[in-house]
């Protein structure tokens, strides 16, 4: 079996094949559905009622996909350059720390100075923690999949220990949380009593931003030549390592906003369960955006819309709710197969 | 009367200790026809809000769960639909500004209180080792309450604290017990599903908390502290159906005195408990509840002595 | 100070280290079989919950113990062949297969838990596998206690080391499969499919990691509890490029990583409270980073690793 | 010895009208032809002309879409290696099909057990490896790591691979491109043993030298269609150029030209020991304006470290490099670039392309930062796109597009574009390494015509290759590496192509 690619796609097949891999979305849930002994005939209807199908719906969807659009993004920018950021949620998690650092009243300054003075700063602490391991890459060649990885886990650790240390709330009663950030650096929401943030806003100004970057700038295209072919790339005379450097702080900065809006547009405080795996599905929606910064916008909604979606079904049709992350996989899969396949075609000889 | 609407939304699985109580007080209260009962478990917080919503929005009258993380969430979407009630795990007090929100938590210290006579008693080592997944206040106080309990029954007894950073990974919390074995302890406090299997393969003690596991380590568990939430959830179902609920603190309802919570009957470690300490426990249980003595509630995290 | 020191010499402290180890050591080498043939599986986190749930359903459902095995190693299999199909024949990316087949795998088993067992409030628990002292060997102090009175699923952790060993260096087929991780096109040229290697690789590797999985509740532990993978699957794959992808090395790392882990809970009992426990949970991560800085430089990777391979591809 | 006639026997092979397409490209048109026992036919045909990818299809990597194979009277299953394999047809490929990280034994024994047996029988294989080396002139170590070994060990160990199985057909597509003469030699006595031992051979190559001496029988591919067959005994060089091509190839003429002043001077510079070849060992060089040239060497004996060096790829530990009559900090990549070095890089593909980027992106790597084609770092994709086109038109380079992935490019055009990608700056001073390694007989004339005109504009041109006679028709100076030294030079003419040889044989204080 091999493929070839397709000359020219049509539209037709473009549209064809992820309504397909969304069919065997609905297809596999049914039968978990059916197997769980519920009807499975208003699954479609209830997922998509679920993700869109009231404007709080829609807007749940949107404020789950703005922390994946910023994770997405940062590990888009990351992989152009084949520096494989698994780390993300280590960076997210910087980002936040940053955030009620500086934002439980350390800074008493009015919103206009004080956010961008935080989002600087949880920036620029997600960037370093991910420079760690691209200095470790490029000077001692260590693998940064493997790092990135476990500084994951020794992040979380360290969190948890601010968390039960010092920056544990005093009103909190004991309960290993952060303080709440005062109201100049909170990002307001869109619309009032509803969840949705300017965090989202800011995410698709970052989104146009780096696609600016991957696209029109000099940046940009060092960073895909040092990810396509890094000894080509040392010979032509661009500096590889400092270009990795760039990559990460950007791609760690990136991931840290994810971290900062989550805190100051939708919790408030910081707790150790701020992201379920935000930073790792982060992966997903960029390979899913085929790293392209605004194809991520599109699949970070999708895959928001496809968990809310589904969660809401499970309560509505009465199975147990861990169907939401099988349809999510699901659909993922069959996603990126449907892309393939859309590009490709098999030939059996 | 119709039975009562009732949503529980927890952030972990049902099996979880804490949880399974919970739940099964829900269940029990379904079976006698009081409510119709749906759950979401697992829910992370991040999530924790929308399905709160979804729930007001599906017609459940009284929604349960817990919403330490979550809070000021929590208290909005109650201010949004002020015809449901919500009876939620929370560390803070009730608000009459959010009139419809009521609060509880497992205060079942006094059992733990107890069960910490009997296991100073049961000792011999006088080193006692405990392992908790996260210094949170509901473990804490607990905790202290048990060593303040065994305090009484063995004042120099050695404690040996430490947490696994997980709620779920009994492997691990296995392997810290054995290691406060190795460390010289005859008796766990059993705070994680894992520890009293590290005991019963050592041949060492181990003391209850939560549920009671006496059934399946009938070697290894001499008492357990026990948490019924039936007293909590049935006043607060009451409460619904009367259309008298209001903001109150259920905190109380977890009590000794309410029934909230009890000492497990020793089962097969009956008779084998010194007959002067058991009279001392039913001496302090009868203080506990005619008011008279008042277990400490410390909620700060517990250290190795 | 000494009594931090006397762990190390303690018998106990190396049994729990092996016993750690034990299901590092069976999900490290399926990740390094997969790796050496050329794919980075980072399903792996979500097959070793399979094989967890489906070892211990086995049995809890009434098979015995090597029933359970033999079906966790074939769940973990089934995932692999769909990890396989994706990334071998349609060369679709590691990562992104990887992560998906992680977030399936573990949601899958959740439902199909929670499904099997929808009223329990405690976890029922299965006999598990019991330490089998080997006669003579276990009377040696220190190693005996530590390496030859563990249970049955600890011996065949080292023998799979063994077994991989071999096959890797010394047959035609770990050839091979070598090959086709550093130079598909090689493998390709001598007549062999680098799809059926690298298929195969990769389920064989998913058996390996799900028997991992089920060490934990077959062995290690008595039930199967969510999320109890707990990161376990992530640091296999760190131990791989530890190990230089070679077994007896990740063998050491992940020995090495297993008696950080026993002696960070030990110390912290010794520690009186005044360090934050979270210091001492830490240190296996931390210390592996470190190990990896030693060892980086001298690693040869599979050339191949990650790169999809296309029959006539320019 | 049981050799017989070529013809007296039926076929070994036979293609019939094989046709594959690429796409709208269709790279094999209707080939069909037969080779016979014991028979050399080489197969010739321009950069592109459809000469691997018919190897290819008789291997079985790609399936062809029309046409059929058979071999000793069989019908060859499409797509299938395996089945290649067994029909006794090896194959030596234009880019090896070795892992460097395994040894030479693991490389030829690789599938040649059923992959069940338990154990690999590493014993008898070094045995036959041994008795296969001695009897066809193949000496190689069977525990070395491929990695370590020369290009052309590499080449024995992949004749080795398809000898150890017994092969009766051997395909070798361009095996000497990269070979020394000697080396380039031995191959040819060891293919005449071959020869003699019954086997037939297919043997590509763009060196018109080396076909009129080794075939019996010359294939032409244009564009993918068999442009002609001949005889070798019954045709000439020239004839062959003239099918390949379509018409007659001429060489570029030498003007003469005054040499001017010392553009780059090299004192005493040793560079540091990396990898497999030589390090420098207190080199002295000088470059002068108006000037070729040329570098001639076995490979690995301190080439690379040169051309790394004046590339900026290298530094040096001792001694002073000067530019210009001054000397140079801080050496970089970069800092060659930006000093006026243009540079070929030896292997195109790994290190002077970057594939999966498009011909534009390729073109401007080098001068990205330019203001020529970036502004406040952002580029001008416009004026990248204009120079990218100005360089496809000026170089005659054949592609579909300028967006097109470089990749999908020929050698030859691949090399155009590097070659005009270095040459457009009218750089001082010019490295070319092996720049017409693999090219056809034309391309070969294009980089010879614009090497001399870079000389003729008052360039300084090093010209690093192993084909002495492109050294000899181009360097006005020549110079021999050895072990990380340089000989003293010679002028045009002055040294024979056997002094040379000697020179380059390491005896370079005799010749001296
Ligand atoms: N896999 C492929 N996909 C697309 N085009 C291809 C592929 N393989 C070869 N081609 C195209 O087919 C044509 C013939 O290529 P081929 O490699 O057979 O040429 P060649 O005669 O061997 O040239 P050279 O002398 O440079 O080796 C070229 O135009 C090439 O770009
Ligand atoms: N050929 C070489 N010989 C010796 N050292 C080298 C060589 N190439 C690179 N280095 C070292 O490796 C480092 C990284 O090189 P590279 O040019 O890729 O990085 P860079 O980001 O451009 O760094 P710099 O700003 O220092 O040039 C350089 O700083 C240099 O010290
Ligand atoms: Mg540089
Ligand atoms: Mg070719």
């Amino acid at each position: 079996m091999r493929l070839e690619p397709k000359p020219a796609p049509s539209l037709a097949a473009t549209l064809a094949y992820p309504v397909a891999a969304i069919a065997a979305t609905l297809v596999v849930a049914s039968l978990l559905v059916l197997a769980a002994g519920a009807s499975p005939f208003s699954v479609f209807y209830l997922v998509a009622k679920g993700a869109a199908g009231s404007q709080f719906a829609l807007l749940e969807t949107l404020t789950r996909a703005t922390p994946l659009i910023f994770t997405g993004l940062a590990v888009a920018v990351a992989f152009r350059a084949r520096l494989w950021n698994i780390g993300a949620e280590a960076q997210l998690y910087i980002g936040a720390v940053v955030t009620v650092v500086l934002g439980t009243g350390a800074l008493p300054l009015p919103s206009g100075l004080l956010i961008p003075i935080i989002i600087v700063a949880a920036m620029a602490a997600g960037a370093l923690l991910l420079a760690g391991p691209a200095v470790l890459k490029t000077r001692f060649g260590v693998d940064e999949v493997v790092t990135t990885l476990l500084l994951n886990f020794i992040v979380l650790l360290f969190v948890s220990m601010l968390l039960e240390g010092p920056l544990k709330d005093p009103m909190g009663l004991g309960w290993p949380q952060s303080s709440k950030v005062i109201a100049e650096a909170q990002l307001p929401r869109i619309i009032q009593g509803k969840r949705l943030h300017y965090g989202f806003v800011l995410a698709l100004v970052a989104a146009f931003a780096m696609w600016v970057v991957m696209k029109k700038t000099v940046l940009g295209y060092e960073m895909r030549a040092v990810g396509h072919n890094p000894e080509a790339a040392r010979f032509a005379g661009i500096p590889v390592n400092r270009v990795l450097m760039k990559t990460a702080l950007l791609s760690g900065g990136l991931a840290a906003l994810a971290g900062f809006s989550e805190v100051a547009g939708l919790k408030g405080n910081l707790t150790l369960d701020l992201s379920p795996g935000f930073g790792y599905s982060g992966i997903v929606v960029a390979m899913l955006a085929m790293l392209n910064p605004l194809g991520v916008v599109a699949s970070a909604i999708f895959v928001a819309g496809i968990f809310v979606g589904a969660d809401a079904m499970s309560r509505a049709a009465g199975v147990p709710s861990y169907i939401a992350d099988v349809m999510v996989a699901t659909a993922l899969l069959s996603m990126v197969t449907a892309i393939l396949f859309s590009r490709y075609r098999v030939r059996w000889r | 009367a119709d039975p009562i609407k009732v949503a529980a939304i927890y952030t972990v699985p049902v099996e979880q200790q804490w949880v399974s109580r919970i739940h099964k007080a829900a269940n029990a209260a379904k079976e006698r026809g009081d409510i119709e009962y749906v759950y979401s478990e697992n829910t992370s917080n991040n999530d924790y809000e929308r399905v709160m919503r979804e729930y007001c929005e599906a017609g459940h009258k009284l929604i349960v769960g817990e919403v330490f993380g979550v809070e000021e969430a929590a208290r909005t979407v109650a201010k949004d639909y002020p015809e449901v009630a919500f009876l939620m795990g929370s560390s803070f007090k009730p608000d009459a500004a959010v009139a419809n929100f009521s609060v509880f938590d497992n205060y079942i210290q006094d059992a733990s209180y107890l069960s910490g006579i009997i296991a100073g008693a049961m000792t011999k080592s006088k080193n006692i080792g405990m392992v908790g997944g996260y210094p949170i206040p509901e473990v804490n106080r607990l905790m202290n309450a048990f060593m303040a309990g065994v305090k009484e029954s063995a004042p120099d007894t050695k404690f040996q604290v430490a947490f696994i950073g997980s709620w779920f990974d009994p492997p691990k919390a296995k392997e810290t017990a054995f290691a406060q074995i190795d460390g010289g302890a005859d008796l766990l406090y059993a705070e994680r599903f894992g520890v009293s299997d590290a005991a019963k393969e050592r041949k060492v003690l181990a003391v209850g908390n939560v549920i009671d596991t006496q059934k399946d380590y009938p070697e290894t568990v001499v008492a357990s502290a026990l948490w019924h939430f039936e007293p909590t959830l049935d006043n607060a179902i009451g409460a619904v159906k009367a259309g008298s609920f209001k903001a109150d603190d259920y905190g109380v309802f977890s009590f000794m005195k309410a029934g909230g919570c009890s000492l497990a009957p020793l089962g097969t470690f009956e008779g084998k408990v010194p007959a002067e300490v058991m009279a001392k426990v039913a001496e302090k249980e009868k203080a506990i509840k005619d008011g008279s003595f008042m277990v400490e509630i410390n909620d700060a995290e517990p250290k190795s002595s | 100070m000494e009594q931090a020191l006397e762990i190390l010499f303690t018998a106990s402290f190396w049994v729990a280290a092996i016993r750690i180890a034990s299901p590092l050591i069976f999900a490290t080498m399926g990740e390094l079989i997969c790796e050496r043939a050329g794919v980075l599986n980072l399903g792996i986190e979500g097959i070793m919950t399979v094989g967890a749930f489906a070892g211990w359903f086995t049995v809890y459902s009434g098979g015995d113990l090597w029933t359970g095995v033999a079906i966790a190693a074939l769940a973990g299999a089934m995932f692999g062949l769909l990890h396989a199909t994706l990334t071998v024949p349609l060369g679709l990316s590691q990562h992104v297969v990887g992560i998906g087949i992680t977030l399936l795998a573990t949601s899958l088993t959740y439902f199909t838990y929670r499904l099997a067992l929808p009223e329990v409030t405690s976890p029922p628990k299965i006999e598990p596998f019991q330490p089998l002292p080997i006669p003579g060997l276990s009377q040696i102090p220190v190693v005996g206690e530590a390496l030859f009175a563990q249970t049955p699923l600890t011996y065949l952790a080292f023998a799979t080391v063994a077994v991989v060993a071999w096959v890797l260096y010394r047959t035609p087929l770990g050839l091979a499969m070598r090959a086709a991780g550093e130079n598909p096109s090689a493998v390709e040229a001598q007549g062999i499919s680098v799809t059926g290697i690298r298929m195969g690789a990769v389920m064989a590797g998913s058996a390996l990691m799900a028997v991992g999985g089920a060490f934990l509740t077959m062995s290690a532990f008595n039930s199967f509890f969510f999320e109890m993978i707990n990161g376990r699957g992530w640091i296999c794959i760190a131990l791989v490029v530890f190990g230089s992808w070679r077994p007896g090395k990740a063998l050491l790392g992940a020995i090495l990583f297993a008696a950080f882990d026993a002696y960070q809970i030990r110390l912290q009992q010794l520690s009186g409270g005044v360090v934050p426990y979270q210091v001492f949970l830490m240190m296996p991560y931390v210390l592996s980073i470190l190990a990896l800085v030693l060892v980086a430089r001298r690693a040869t990777y599979p050339k191949a690793l990650m790169i999809p391979y296309q029959k006539g591809e320019r | 010895m049981s050799y017989t006639s070529p013809t007296a026997e039926p076929p070994v092979l036979r293609l019939s009208g094989i046709t594959k397409r690429f796409g709208a490209l269709t790279a094999n048109d209707a080939i069909s032809f037969e080779l016979n026992k014991g028979e050399v036919v080489a197969l010739l045909g321009e950069n592109g002309a459809g000469k691997t990818t018919l190897m290819n299809i008789l291997f079985g990597h790609y399936v062809a879409d029309e046409g059929s194979i058979e071999a000793f009277g069989q019908t060859l299953p499409p797509g299938d290696p395996k089945a290649a394999l067994a029909a006794g047809i090896g194959m030596v490929h234009q880019h090896f099909t070795l892992a460097d990280n395994m040894t030479v034994l693991e490389n030829i024994a690789l599938g040649t057990e059923s992959l069940w047996r338990p154990r690999l029988d590493r014993a008898s294989a070094r045995t036959r490896i041994a008795k296969l080396a001695a009897d066809f002139g193949l000496a190689v170590n069977p525990d070395a790591r491929v990695g370590a070994l020369s290009v052309g060990e590499r080449q024995r160990v992949e004749i080795l691979k398809a000898l150890y199985r017994d092969a009766r057909v051997l395909i070798l597509d361009e095996p000497t491109a990269v070979l020394t003469p000697a080396e380039t030699e031995a191959l040819f006595r060891t293919l005449k043993m071959l020869v003699a031992n019954g086997l037939s051979i297919i043997f590509i190559s763009h060196k018109l030298g080396e076909v009129m001496a080794v075939s019996d029988r010359v294939l032409v591919l244009r564009s993918g269609r068999l442009a002609g067959e001949r005889a070798t005994a019954r045709t000439t060089r020239q004839e062959l150029a003239a099918l390949m091509v379509g018409q007659e190839v001429k060489q570029p003429a030498v003007a003469p030209v005054t040499r001017g002043e010392a553009l780059f001077v090299m004192n005493d510079v040793s560079t540091s020991a990396r990898g497999a070849g030589a390090a420098l060992d207190q080199v002295s060089l000088t470059l002068f304006a108006g000037e070729i040239v040329g570098l001639a060497g076995v490979s690995g004996n301190g080439q690379a470290a040169l051309a790394g060096l004046i590339a900026g790829a290298e530094r040096p530990v001792s001694g002073e490099m000067l530019i210009a009559g001054r000397a140079v900090a801080n050496w970089s990549t970069r800092a060659a670039l930006d000093h006026g070095i243009a540079r070929i890089p030896e292997d195109r593909h790994a290190v002077g392309t970057i594939g999966d980027m498009s011909v534009t992106e390729n073109v401007i790597s080098e001068r990205y930062r330019s203001a020529r084609f970036s502004r406040h770092g952002f580029l001008d994709w416009k004026a990248a796109r204009n120079f990218a086109e100005g360089l496809i038109r000026d170089y005659d380079v054949k592609c579909p597009s300028p967006e097109a992935r470089i990749r999908l490019l020929s050698g030859g055009n691949m090399q155009k574009l590097i070659l005009g990608r270095a040459l457009d700056p009218d750089p001082a001073i010019v490295l070319a390494n092996q720049p017409a390694r693999g090219l056809d007989v034309g391309a070969v004339a294009y980089v010879h015509g614009k090497l001399l005109e870079a000389r003729a504009r008052g360039a300084a041109v090093l010209l690093i290759s192993e084909d002495l006679d492109e050294i000899m028709a181009l360097s006005d100076r020549i110079l021999v590496i050895s072990k990380g030294r340089l000989s003293a030079p010679s002028a045009r003419g002055e040294r024979t192509i056997g002094e040379i040889g000697e020179l380059m044989a390491g005896h370079l204080e005799r010749a001296a």
